[in-house]
């Protein structure tokens, strides 16, 4: 018998793909194992003690693409140290202090496309050198100490699409400095986490930006100044919790944003002094606005021309009433985010009345609590498809509690205490809602009607509630749902499921019945087997018998890990027939023996039983 | 709480009548804190040293606190720190093998810290729910 | 010139007339070393990256250059480059354990190789004659 | 026979002294080693592998005061680190990139004196921990990345002498950024390598240094701006040959030195534009200039008031005259240097002769070429102690070539090319003379009155000159020399040395004789065999028999290192001789066989010869 637990303690690479894909990570590695096979394409080897490369290092790995050498302690990258390796694609070096790159350090590559030099000691961008780089699309240089952005006329733009110089020491970039950018269209340029003190005007004109990331600048004015006549889809201005709150802004600070092309800014943390209509006079153009922890509690209503405006994101101020945003200045919203609010969010009534296009609100986290929720708060947003309410105090659901909601989608209603006080369904009216979430929203799961008219429910989360005596009975609030596939019933204190619980759910394919007190496990309460998921992990079951199993067709997963299964010949069923269908496990590292003491620990794959053929015959004759 | 003896035990402070060790519960690396008078912790601000190297990206970045007496956790507390649309941190974002480190003042809001023997566990954990970083905390009160 | 295997050879260029090897002859590190263009060489000014660890201090650094043909030095130069008293250099008075890097132009003021085939032993010295750098370089000109 | 060379290869540490002074350098050490000694007072622990450094790791050296730990990777420095090392002065840590220093990383030491932190990777001084660090005499955090110079309060000052804080990031000084550095005295502060480009007016007023240095910076007259009204003795202003050049100095940009107080000033490699009388104007109360490397081929005649200045450092110029240094402006100079002009420097017929107190004249390197020589060149200069003629073209000595050297202690004539055209000695007046070097200056060895009148010097040096026919006979030019104490005749092509050569040099107690083509070692030419020096390395001697040694009393050296020394029984005597003799041994380890093949390159120490106990007896009982 061998029913030995053995860990396996290996300083060998994990094959991820055979003949592909390797991982050596952190295995105090000296040098490439001779072992991989020359075929491999991807390899980790982060973590392990380099020190140099050399032309021989990786010699043998003609076919890489992908190569990780984060936190080697590589010092030393001598001539031709990827000459072998035509086809590599990626190279990361993050962590290591580099000392030395010869000039031809990454000749070789055919398309090296992506280069990743973060946190490796640069001061200077010409200790790199820039032969065969031509062809990258991300460069990563952060968090270094580049003091200066002169970029040299080698640098590489053809194929230029990310260019990360964050968190190095930049404080002044001049015009000739980045002029060979003027080569490259969409280019995300990130700068954040420098300390930017000059711009000189022009610098960046007529460049075509995707993105350009200022976060934690100190004086947004000299990056405003520095930007006039730039095009870019995105530009970041924003600050951090962790970085300098930087100079307040006032309305004047932002007038060169009128010549700037660009429509999705962010300002993130930033103070407002006397914040007024004018503040937004530049910003007409704007389709998303990130306002996130601005420190307001109050839009000014006189705000005019964000006709264009879409996207809106009001997180972490402190607004004490919905009002308090000017919902109508911002005629064209689609997208309203007001999570994490430091106030008492009071919804009022009609506040966001005129936000007629509006498509996803999400008030989450804002300390809201209604007791007569929630149609006059959403009067007029007919059109919504997602509304988050989840994390806030409580809400009592007035029947038909979402009555313009007829577009709604997506209902996410978690960690928010719910009081339903209506005869019929609250959400009856809700015919295209596909993903319902009231994870430990402390329903009554005895209300019958509670569910009615999901006719499209896809996705329903009830982790978290509890039901009546612990037991889902046959007679229950899912029987409304035809549509439903998805169904989360953890973390509920079930002790029992009755046999015909979820019958009339067709089309249910995932059910987590995990972190319960289930003692059986039955396939007897699902009507149909063929490819479903089924998770009892985290329960009490101790045997199950093999005539439970068989009827679980070759596209079902099971996960019964964190049992306390028994390994003796009265569970030899489950024991048999696991081995045989290792494919349709879960979790195998996690699905092993509790009893007897011996076997304790044991995964349930490698336990042999001594039950004697008979037993396993006649299972195998049923 | 991990079983790990891989990490010494490290000893934040050790006053008259307050103990503060911690212990590593990651398998791959220690962790390095260092609080500046540990009788500050119940100002509203006092000063850390911390740092540590990470071992997965954090695109998304969570935190776990779990307040565990006598083996039983009695109170959780989890908050993101990290979503790609709100880096509310300088360091979100950060990649496998960067090394991060933050020295300067932290506020808890604690005002007194209750008497008796008691672990306190803390855990980052990414947005595949990698641990980040993690750590055990004993405190002793008198 | 050492005889040292513990080194790799180094290629520093591999072009139709010239080839030039060179070998560190520290007995405890590599030295480090790349040119920008081999043929750059008989130009006034050619770019060349170079960098070592300090093994020793160096308030005082001298360097000596040998030529050597068949086992013969057939010439030697020698110059001061730091002294306490004339710091010719920035990196003059660096001590042990320090990391010297240099990028940029070198001017050599050769204005032809002869043909051939012979070493150049290049070493560096401190004030206590302690090896600083050392590295024979072998040259082949058609 | 146990002929066989081995090489101890160990990676045990190395005891420098017992018990106290021990060298684990570059071992791929990963811990302190248990076998060091509880006692150890100074560990060289540099170039190992410790990755963090905890209470433990040094507990056990209870006696520590040095330890290097000059890159061992060390990234963190957890609580307690030196807790048990309470007589630590010494703590270096170069090079290791630092991660982590817990606050009480330094706690520990009752006298912490010196800290090294050089390129340890600090971007910030608020990294480092100020507990327990109030000893410092010496703070060292030469090349990080520091960009502010932000002293917290808790800054060391009470002993600080030394502060290093070059090739940093250091940009701009604010007054309030370093006003701690007021409670310290007789500081030097090295902001060397700092592209420095604002000093807040009056930062350093009131304090008083010892020395600044601010060489490498790029506009002087922003540091002499920021440096009114301060003290201090030496002001380091000058760049480097791999640095930047820098602003070009005009006379107006020295103007602020008048406000200054300093005595000792370097401009090395400054560039002036226009140099006129009107330059000096702020530099009256110099004692010391350095223009070491400035460009300048001629000083204006007309500079006045430079009274005080005793030292004037003009190397690697390009004066064509030595009258074009205008030496009459300088009348208390006592030290001159004009070494390694560019052009070939004619020294003029008495344009130093103002010069009456000088004391050392140093113009090697300065492609001289004087055809009479140098009485008419140093007129005046009766007080010259050294004069330094070394490296330059060639010289021919008249008779009493250096007429008013009656002080001359030092005269270095090496490597510059000399004629003799003296019927008698060309020295003979320099009766204080100590030190001649004449190496390399192929004069003719045949003069026998050349060092007539010598009669102090102690050390000459012949290094590389040649003698007629290869031998020193016993009449020769050394017998005029009652005092000479060190003799170098390395180099000289000798084949052999007559047997008196040396008797009338009775002081003679240290010979260099390497590097020659002699095949006897012999004692015989020395007069005085108590405690001399013999060095006989890189000859051709094969034997020497044992009565050759055997009067060399105890307190002698000699080195008969890459000699063809035979390992036969015919040279039993020396290879006896010299097992027993080891202390007289210098470098035993080139001292090896060369014959027979079997044994060559073994260290004779280790070679045993089966001559029979005869010989060995014969040799003891004589
Ligand atoms: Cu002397």
């Amino acid at each position: 018998v061998s029913c030995e637990v053995s860990e396996p303690i290996d300083t060998m690479c994990t094959e991820i793909i055979a003949n592909k894909s390797y991982s050596c990570e952190d295995l105090g590695l000296r040098e490439i194992p001779e072992r991989l096979p020359t075929t491999t394409e991807i390899l980790d080897f982060s973590f392990n003690l380099l020190s140099s490369l050399h032309n021989s290092t990786f010699s043998k790995l003609k076919n890489l693409v992908y190569l990780d050498l984060t936190r080697c302690q590589i010092n030393w990258v001598y001539e031709g140290a990827f000459q072998s390796n035509a086809h590599l694609n990626i190279i990361v070096l993050t962590g290591n202090l580099l000392m030395f790159l010869a000039d031809t350090a990454f000749v070789g590559p055919q398309s090296l496309k992506h280069l990743v030099l973060t946190q490796t000691g640069l001061t200077n961008l010409a200790f790199i050198p820039m032969q065969n780089l031509d062809n990258l699309e991300t460069f990563d240089l952060g968090s270094n100490h580049i003091s200066s952005l002169q970029l040299p006329p080698s640098f590489p733009t053809r194929n230029l699409k990310y260019l990360d110089f964050q968190m190095n020491n930049i404080q002044r970039i001049a015009a000739k400095d980045i002029d060979i950018l003027l080569q490259t269209k969409n280019l995300t340029l990130i700068l954040k986490g420098n300390d930017i003190m000059h711009i000189e005007a022009g610098a960046f004109q007529y460049n075509l930006f995707y993105s350009l990331d200022f976060g934690g600048c100190i004086d947004i004015s000299v990056v405003l100044a520095g930007m006039q006549d730039t095009r870019t889809h995105t530009l970041w201005l924003g600050t951090f919790e962790d970085a300098d709150n930087g100079i307040p802004i006032n309305p004047t600070m932002l007038l060169n944003l009128c010549n700037i092309s660009v429509v999705d800014i962010s300002l993130q943390k930033r103070h407002f002094l006397h914040l007024t209509a004018a503040t937004f006079q530049c910003l007409n153009k704007l389709q998303r606005l990130d306002l996130t922890h601005t420190y307001i509690s109050m839009l000014p209503p006189d705000i005019s021309g964000m006709n264009m405006l879409e996207e809106l994101i009001l997180n972490r101020n402190a607004f004490k009433h919905i009002c308090n945003i000017s919902s109508t200045a911002f005629p064209s919203l689609t997208h309203l985010y007001i999570r994490e609010n430091a106030e008492n969010l009071d919804l009022g009534s009609g506040c966001l009345e005129t936000l007629s296009k509006l498509q996803h609100l999400d008030l989450s986290h804002s300390y809201i609590e209604n007791l007569d929720c929630c149609s006059n708060q959403l009067k007029g947003l007919s059109g919504l498809q997602h509304l988050n309410l989840s994390y806030n105090k409580q809400l009592q659901l007035q029947d038909l509690a979402f009555k313009e909601g007829a577009n709604l989608e997506l209902l996410d209603l978690a960690f928010t205490r719910l009081h339903i006080n209506a005869s019929q369904g609250p959400f009856r009216n809700l015919h295209l809602l596909h993903v319902l979430n009231l994870s430990y929203s402390y329903i009554d799961t005895n209300i019958q009607h509670l569910l009615q008219g999901l006719q499209n429910l896809f996705l329903l989360n009830l982790r978290g509630n509890k039901f009546q005596s612990g037991t889902i009975p046959n007679e229950n609030l899912f029987h409304q749902l035809p549509s439903l596939e998805m169904l989360i019933l953890s973390f509920c204190d079930l002790t029992a499921i009755q046999n015909q619980a979820f019958h009339t759910l067709k089309k249910l394919k995932h059910v987590d019945l995990s972190h319960n007190k289930l003692i059986a496990f039955s396939t007897d309460a699902f009507s149909n087997l063929k490819s479903i998921y089924l998770n009892f992990a985290n329960n009490r079951i101790h045997i199950i018998p093999r005539d439970m199993l068989t009827n679980l067709s070759g596209q079902s997963i099971i996960n019964l890990s964190y049992n306390p299964l028994e390994c003796t010949c009265s569970n030899i069923g489950l024991i048999t027939w696991y081995k045989q269908n290792m494919d349709k496990i879960e979790d195998p590292e996690g699905t092993v023996c509790c009893e007897p003491k011996a076997l304790a620990g044991a995964k349930l794959s490698t336990v042999t039983l001594p039950c004697g053929i008979n037993v396993a015959g006649i299972v195998c004759t049923v | 709480p991990s079983l790990s003896t891989k990490w010494p035990m490290h000893t934040v402070c050790k006053e008259n009548d307050l103990e503060i060790y911690y212990k590593s519960c990651d398998p791959v690396q220690d962790f390095a804190l260092s609080i500046d008078g540990c009788s500050n912790i119940l100002m509203n601000t006092f000063n850390i040293r911390a740092a540590l190297v990470l071992r997965h990206n954090i695109k998304e970045l969570s935190m776990n606190i779990n307040l565990i007496l006598n083996g039983k956790s009695i109170l959780t507390y989890s908050q993101k720190l990290c979503e790609p649309n709100g880096r509310r941190f300088i360091f979100c974002g950060k990649k496998k093998g960067e090394h991060i480190y933050y020295e300067g003042p932290v506020t808890l809001g604690i005002h007194e810290i209750p008497q008796g023997e008691y672990t306190v566990s803390a855990m980052l954990y990414n947005e595949d729910h990698l641990t980040v970083a993690c750590a055990d905390f004993t405190i002793k009160k008198e």
